[in-house]
């Protein structure tokens, strides 16, 4: 593992940045873990989440937004609702999320796709259209689909509908998607 | 560290011994920074606040008056703080019928013991009065 | 009025257990009244009760404690009587109270606004809400309504708060009235600076006479007032009128929760400055604070010398 | 008036800041003062000394000191001023420190706020005059509030040196928390086996008179003086006849009280002697669980009892006392451990508190000193301890360190082996603190000797599965999520302010921090005084602790009582109110508003009334200063007249200002 | 009956399509109580976890539109079943209550601005908070005796709790007390608030089969014949996914996973048009045979003694 320089390597930039964008202070932290004792994702995370807030204090960017655990953290609020210090941390990981999205670090491309799945349907629909979500999710990964087996049981059962429902404000919602992210997304 | 454009203000307080000039000295002591308008006045207790000081001091020039003693119920005179409550709130709700405004007047409550309290009480009241600007002044 | 023969024979009734008893007489000109201390029966027969007897009686009594006094007062007199009492200044038992139904009263610089100088004025005569002014000029019709001084425009009072005998003549009125306090209300509609500078204004021509401070009921210092000592030494010689302002404030705060807004500070000055609006402002903060009223209730505690752990009406700031 | 300014540098903690030479400088140019220097230490032997010789070669008659603040070093420099020859009030102080040195970073902003409070302090000392204190009796008796192990220490003590004492306590047997522990730390030793003869001595000591279920109703009087109610609670048992034989419990039908002993961990009966070695021991009704209350009929326990000493119709009683000093030993109260709702404290049966752990591994509690689960009553053979529950944790509320709980897990995880050869306890610390004598090597003989396993880390969840209950944690050295199914689950709950320790506070007048514990005066140099003089603090209702320094603070203020009570008159203050005869109107309004009743309505030569204060009683609140509208009773040392010149000596210069712009 | 409930109605997108059987049971059981359900007119979707993963302004827009469609209706309170719709619109009504600069930013995308008046609550909290468990357990004419549940409210119905504001945070207990009230037997289901794998199973269904596993596994450990649940994700994962979890964790479980509404539909009567058990993948039946037979035996005990 590396050499973390922890004078000329801290990023203070970085770290005002999380601080103003989450509204949370991270040196509040004092390492106690509870955050990663009770997050559920901890076993598929490179990083754990306590590590991230620690690499945080030490101004480490690029550690943390190169780390898979962002792009997994679902925002079940363990940490948040646990936390000894009441540091938001799932708002921390949210906004690191952000910005991991904007530098184009992307280390979980299929979560990203699916999100981005998810968002294209509401811009067009008005609201989610969750068949139309998961083809054009399947077409973007380019993945097999893992969940072929659930097909037939969703289709015979009518549990998912086959048409969207467009709403009327679907434009002003479309809206809402260009002035807020641009034309881009973030 | 001067509220505001830099200039200081004139701010004067009127602290009880017991328990606010104690919180004053525990944010000293704790090295909590505060804007450096403010001078204090040492009294045994609110209760010995006549609310005519915090006039005279405003006709004297002084931009803000603040002051401050132990919670209610936390007297060390037991009583004290209570008449001072009922004098001080009457006094501040005065002051606009006289022309000042009445965040020119504060009074709080803050023990030896809250010297992050006191910091804010200062810091904030500071920004108040820098935001009021100067007091009304008698030069024609 | 009709019932003043009833007063007097009262009054002669009364007198022989009685030091001294205070009313009005006819002054040295037709517009004024002075007060009359009556100590014998010819004396009584001097006794008149009409609008132009503006004065609160009730000035006199804490100098005449430990005398048997009686006083003929009207309603809003008797209210400075109650805080008296209440204040232990003066003893009820030394007291009789002839309560008289109030006549209405005459704000002498309004009457000037009307008629020009009152040197002038001849006679004056009073017939229900109609007042008759002559002078060697002309004679004129006026409205006592338009005549009250603004103490009677805000509060008004049917009954005394107390009395030993009392005085109405069959279907007389009360005159004085509730209406919107306009002076607070004026001073109201101003912005902060234009209230600082009335007040700059208005109390820039303070001669420091002291007669408001003269005339009040209730100022209980006597002849210990820290107007005049330089110990303790609020005020000093200067005539900065940041002293003038200071010693207003001082009469005020000193009145809180006491002041029975009996007037006599504003009809007393010399320079008509409003400084009654003051007083009143604190009353009005005083019975929202405490829903206290001075002087309607012997037996109340006056809001600034008792107090409850919990304030319902006020609320603190936080910081 | 020659005034002498003196201007402290307090080595750089003034001076690094403060232009102190600059404001020494500034003050000579300050009404009448004479002579103006600044020193180094102003407080340190040469700088009184300087303060002394100052005075005396330049013929000064005041003195002001702009150094501190006056609430450290008045008495100090007032005790200077007194050697020089002044009078010890013709002085004042100017805090230039905590209210600027220590709070401004700007030097410049900082001289001039440093000169302006010189000023102020000269402007009232121009004001100030000599004044004199009064001598008056004292009552040598002292009242000690809580007989835990700290207020038995107290007690003792003040009983040993020859004072009365009044020694109350809220349960029904003295003794505290540690009469509930098993074992103590670092030492191992039996816990009853050191407070027992303690408690033994309380009771046959002839200076002690024990109030026990008794409280404080209310409290009068000052230093010397103090007049005392306490309530002697009603027990149903008269116990000038109560022998505790302790037949009445054994016979009481009604076997689910709550056992406060034994911290609820098991029923005890509706009439209960708390423990064997109880002082007093004496037995007690619970009405909430009574038959004879709840139904109005049983009467069992007055029928079984030998010496007729039941009484179902006993009320509150009230009893006087008079006493010199009050020392509060009121303890601290156990973090109620169901606020996390993660750990299921209160839920889950195997879930307990260390306190309850600790009535399980006592020979005397409820399972006589077996290890048994509440659930099953089976023997655990994994333990885990969690530690800082309720303390230093800021989304309940208690960000302080209780400073005990590392020692008292360690010592439980000893004796988990020692009672449990075969057994394994688990540690969830943060930091482990342990700076005692022999305490970090304690902690160290747990893990090293007992083998328990220390992991660095919180514990987020605790759940039930199936006959275990599983713990995940964090252990943040390994940077893994980890998991222990444990048999039982300890929480090591931190210390709170005694519940009601902030009423007792306000009877006393003393002060008390965000979180009930009580203020010292000084946090190193007077630890258990405070600011309410004849008032002392023992033990852990100032702050939480452990048992050896509740006992060294016990003694403490024993120590100080006896000082107190070492001479048979005290000064009193003499900055008390005085009345200008001359201006006094006799209005009474001052006697009215008075918290002390230290003013009376007298009569003059004339017969007229007049106030009159009574010196020994008025407290120098100040109160009848503001309420005295001709300003005729005047606080000496804080006269209008001296609240005034400070007011104007700090508004002139903003007035001169004001002009200038 | 209390006076008459009537809330705004946020289904949420997937209360059209997967969780059909959830928004029907919903109506079904609140037209029963006599609540009053009135949709939002046009509503949008909340952009759920998606949007706020990519912006928060842009999240609490998309929820913002909605609200302020309410506010248009004259409502006080909206009330939705999906507690991810539950959370998105309460983070973006908290958040622009504590920073008004950031209720003005938001307000900038908008057609129409939010005032943030309205008050959010899940159905759940005004069943229980404004209707009340009295009010429930009259209407039951089938009580679901012999019925073992174990409750699970999802990972962020109640959390965080400042922002939430309704019930324990680490142990809730309102469906508890519904579910009680129906005549269950409600197990004390230590995983109430944990989080089951929410929308990975598609991106990350390694993810899901752990989590919910561990679920599952917990709730037959203390012998459930069935899960309620008040999430559609949480209802997916644990139902629809259920023989993909047996497949990857090699277990067998066959727990049908209930709305709660499905529930308190089925002990108040209803039919199956207002329940859709059919939409169930895991069968509701052998669990209701076996609430039948325990109904059943205790009817012919109860015969018995009162023979005797």
């Amino acid at each position: 593992m590396d050499v973390l320089k922890l004078d000329s390597g801290y990023d203070a930039a970085f770290v005002e940045a999380v601080m103003n964008e989450s509204g949370q202070d991270p040196f509040a932290c004092y390492q106690c873990g509870n955050c990663t004792a009770g997050c559920p994702y901890t076993f598929v995370y490179d990083l754990p989440v306590h590590q991230i807030m620690r690499l945080l204090q030490a101004g480490h960017k690029g550690r943390i937004l190169q780390s898979h655990s962002l792009w997994l953290c679902a925002t079940c609020e363990s940490c948040t609702t646990r936390c000894p210090n009441n540091i938001d941390v799932a708002r921390i990981m949210d906004v690191l999320r952000h910005m991991a999205g904007r530098e184009g670090m992307i280390t979980e491309k299929q979560v990203k796709q699916f999100n981005d799945s998810f968002l294209d349907s509401v811009k067009k629909h008005g609201r989610v259209f969750e068949f139309g979500t998961l083809v054009k999710y399947i077409a973007r990964s380019g993945r097999f689909w893992s969940d072929a087996d659930l097909g037939p049981k969703v289709m015979r059962k009518g549990k998912i509908a086959p048409r969207p429902h467009d709403i009327k404000g679907k434009d002003e919602v479309a809206r809402i998607f260009h002035s807020v992210l641009g034309d881009g997304k973030k | 560290m001067s509220a505001g454009n830099g200039r200081e203000l004139r701010i004067v307080g009127f602290l009880c011994n017991w328990c606010s000039y104690g919180g004053a000295d525990t944010a000293g002591v704790s090295r909590l920074g505060q804007p450096t308008d403010l001078r204090i006045i040492r009294l045994p207790c609110t209760g010995r606040m006549d609310p005519l000081f915090m006039f005279k001091a405003l006709l004297s020039g002084a931009d803000g008056v603040l002051v401050s003693g132990c919670h209610p119920r936390d007297c060390h005179y037991s009583e004290g703080n209570f008449y001072a409550r009922r004098r001080l709130e009457l006094a501040k709700r005065l002051l606009p019928t006289l022309g000042f405004d009445s965040g020119r007047f504060e009074y709080t409550w803050v023990s030896a013991s809250e010297g992050k309290r006191w910091q804010q009480v200062v810091t904030a009241f500071t920004e108040q009065i820098h935001t009021l600007g100067p007091g009304p002044k008698f030069s024609h | 009025m009709k019932y003043v023969a009833e007063l007097k024979a009262k009054i002669r009734e009364k007198l022989p257990e009685l030091d001294v008893v205070i009313g009005w007489k006819q002054g040295f000109d037709p517009v004024h009244a002075s007060p009359a201390f009556m100590t014998t029966p010819e004396e009584i027969e001097q006794l008149v009760v009409n609008p132009l007897c503006v004065q609160n009686l009730a000035t006199y009594l804490p100098g005449l404690k430990g005398k048997k006094v009686g006083i003929v007062a009207r309603e809003c007199d008797t209210r400075s009587i109650g805080e008296l009492l209440q204040e232990s200044l003066i003893e009820r038992e030394e007291l009789t109270v002839f309560s008289v139904k109030c006549p209405g009263a005459v704000d002498l610089v309004k009457l000037r606004q009307q008629v020009g100088d009152l040197g002038r004025v001849r006679s004056i005569s009073f017939d229900g809400p109609r007042v008759t002014v002559e002078t060697p000029d002309e004679s004129s019709s006026l409205d006592l309504g338009e005549l009250l001084p603004g103490k009677c425009r805000v509060m008004a009072y049917d009954e005394p708060v107390l009395a030993d005998f009392r005085f109405v003549d069959p279907d007389q009125d009360t005159v004085c009235r509730e209406e919107a306090d306009t002076d607070l209300v004026a001073l109201e509609q101003m912005d902060l600076d234009e209230r600082f500078a009335y007040w700059r204004g208005h109390l820039d021509r303070c001669i420091r006479c002291y007669a408001c401070r003269n005339v009040c009921p209730m100022c209980v210092c006597q002849d210990q007032c820290i107007a005049d000592t330089r110990d303790p030494h609020w005020l000093s010689a200067e005539t900065d009128v940041r002293q003038k302002w200071m010693f207003q404030l001082i009469h005020a705060m000193h009145l809180a929760g006491r002041c029975t807004e009996c007037g006599e500070c504003e009809r007393a000055c010399p320079m008509d400055i409003p400084i009654l609006t003051i007083r009143r402002k604190l009353n009005r903060e005083i019975h929202e604070l405490f829903g206290y009223t001075s002087g309607m209730d012997v037996d109340a505690v006056p809001p600034l010398l008792t107090f409850q752990p919990e304030e319902k009406s006020i609320t603190e700031r936080e910081w | 008036m020659k005034i002498g300014v003196f201007v402290c540098h307090c080595g750089s903690n003034i001076a690094g800041t403060v232009d102190v030479a600059g404001v020494a400088q500034a003050a000579k140019n300050f009404p009448e003062v004479a002579f103006a220097t600044d020193l180094l230490y102003s407080c340190s032997e040469p700088g009184q000394e300087a303060i002394v010789q100052a005075v005396q070669e330049h013929d000064l008659d005041g003195v002001v000191v702009a150094a501190c603040t006056p609430r450290m070093h008045e008495p100090t420099f007032r005790r200077a001023v007194e050697r020089a020859g002044l009078n010890r009030y013709m002085f004042e102080m100017a805090n230039i420190r905590e209210h600027c040195s220590w709070v401004g970073k700007d030097k410049d902003a900082n001289t001039r706020k440093a000169s302006d409070l010189v000023l102020q302090a000269v402007e009232k000392l121009r004001f100030d005059r000599p004044l004199q204190a009064k001598s008056f009796d004292i009552n040598k008796r002292v009242l000690v509030v809580g007989g835990g192990v700290a207020g038995i220490q107290a007690a003792l003590d003040c009983a040993d040196g020859g004072l009365e004492v009044v020694l109350l306590e809220k349960t029904s047997t003295i003794g505290g928390k540690m009469a509930k522990l098993d074992k103590t730390f670092p030492t191992v030793d039996c816990s009853s086996c050191i407070l027992g003869p303690k408690m033994v001595d309380v009771s046959m000591h002839p200076n002690i008179t024990l109030y026990a279920y008794a409280e404080l109703e209310s409290v009068e009087g000052y230093v010397g003086n103090f007049e005392v109610s306490v309530k002697k609670k009603a027990t149903y048992v008269d116990w000038d006849k109560c022998t505790g034989c302790g037949l009445c419990m054994e016979k009481c039908p009604s076997k689910k009280a709550y056992d406060a002993f034994n911290e609820g961990i098991a029923p005890t009966r509706a009439i209960n002697i708390p423990f064997p070695q109880a002082i007093p021991k004496r037995a007690v009704i619970d009405p909430t669980y009574c038959r004879q209350f709840i139904k109005g009929k049983c009467g069992v326990c007055a029928k079984v009892c030998p010496t007729e000493a039941i009484d179902y119709e006993m009320q509150d009683s009230f009893v006087q006392e008079k006493v010199g000093a009050v020392i509060t030993a009121t303890g601290y109260d156990l973090f109620d451990y169901r606020k996390y709702g993660e750990y299921g404290g209160g839920r889950y049966p195997d879930v307990i508190t260390s306190m309850q752990y600790e009535r399980l591994l006592n020979a005397s509690g409820p399972t006589g000193g077996h290890i048994q689960r509440p659930s099953d009553g089976r023997e655990p053979k994994k333990v885990v301890f969690i530690q800082c529950v309720g303390s230093r944790d800021k989304s309940v509320d208690r960000p302080y360190c209780s400073g005990f709980c590392c020692m008292y897990t360690a010592k439980q995880t000893i004796l988990t082996k020692d009672h449990i050869p075969d057994s394994q306890s688990y540690v969830f610390y943060m930091d482990i603190r342990a700076p005692g004598k022999m305490y970090d090597e304690f902690t160290r003989r747990a893990m090293e000797e007992y083998g328990a396993q220390y992991i660095r880390g919180r514990v987020s969840q605790v759940y039930p599965y199936k006959d275990s209950l599983i713990v995940r944690g964090v252990d943040t050295l390994l940077g893994s999520q980890v998991e222990i199914e444990a048999d039982l689950v300890v929480l090591a709950v931190g210390a709170e302010a005694s519940r009601g320790a902030s009423e007792l506070a306000e009877k006393l007048r003393i002060s008390y921090d965000a979180y009930g514990f009580y203020m010292e005066s000084h946090p190193k140099l007077r630890p258990v005084e405070t600011n309410t003089a004849g008032v002392y603090l023992a033990g852990a209702c100032q702050g939480s602790k452990d048992i050896p320094a509740s006992v060294g603070q016990g003694s403490a203020a024993a120590a100080k009582v006896l000082a107190l009570f070492s001479k048979d008159q005290l000064e009193s203050d003499p900055q008390v109110a005085l009345v200008s005869q001359a201006r006094c109107v006799g209005c009474g309004k001052c006697v009215q508003t008075c918290p002390f009743g230290a003013i009376q309505l007298a009569e003059d030569r004339a017969g007229n009334p007049k106030a009159e204060v009574i010196e020994t009683v008025c407290q120098g609140c100040g109160l009848c200063t503001v309420t005295c509208p001709q300003s005729a009773i005047q606080l000496q040392h804080f006269t209008d007249n001296q609240i005034l010149a400070e007011v104007n000596a700090l508004c002139q210069q903003a007035m001169e200002e004001s002009f200038e712009s | 009956m209390s006076p008459e409930l009537s809330y705004a109605y946020y289904p949420g997108c997937s209360g059209l399509s997967t969780s059909k059987d959830y928004e029907i049971s919903t109506r079904a059981v609140c037209r029963a109580l006599g609540i009053k359900l009135q949709e939002i007119p046009d509503w949008s979707c909340c952009g759920s976890t998606p949007a706020h993963t990519v912006d928060h302004v842009f999240s609490a827009a998309l929820s913002a539109r909605n609200l302020s469609l309410a506010e248009q209706m004259g409502s006080d309170t909206v009330i939705t079943p999906c507690p991810s719709c539950l959370t998105n619109l309460k983070v973006a009504a908290h958040r622009m209550e504590q920073e008004p600069a950031f209720q003005q930013e938001v307000n900038r995308h908008l057609q129409e601005p939010c005032v943030n008046t309205v008050q959010v609550k899940s159905v759940l909290q005004a069943l229980i908070q404004d209707l009340g468990p009295e009010a429930i357990a009259k209407q039951v004419e089938k009580p679901l005796s012999g019925l073992k549940i174990a409750p699970y409210y999802g990972c962020i119905m109640n959390r965080p709790p400042e922002v939430m504001d309704f019930d324990d945070p680490e142990n809730p207990v309102a469906m508890d007390e519904i579910l009680r009230g129906l005549g269950a037997e409600v197990l004390p289901y230590p995983l109430k608030v944990e989080c089951c794998g929410a929308s990975y199973g598609v991106a990350r269904k390694d993810v899901v089969m752990q989590l919910s596993g561990k679920l599952l596994d917990l709730a037959d450990s203390l012998g459930a014949d069935a899960i309620a649940t008040a999430c559609p994700l949480c209802q997916m994962n644990l139902d629809l996914r259920q023989d993909q979890i047996n497949a990857a964790l090699k277990r067998s479980f066959r727990l049908p996973v209930f709305y709660y509404t499905q529930l308190m539909g089925l002990a108040f009567g209803l039919e199956e048009k207002d329940l859709l058990l059919n939409k169930l993948n895991v069968p509701a039946g052998p669990a209701l045979a076996k609430m039948q037979q325990a109904a059943e035996a205790a009817a012919e005990q109860d015969a018995q003694t009162k023979e005797q």
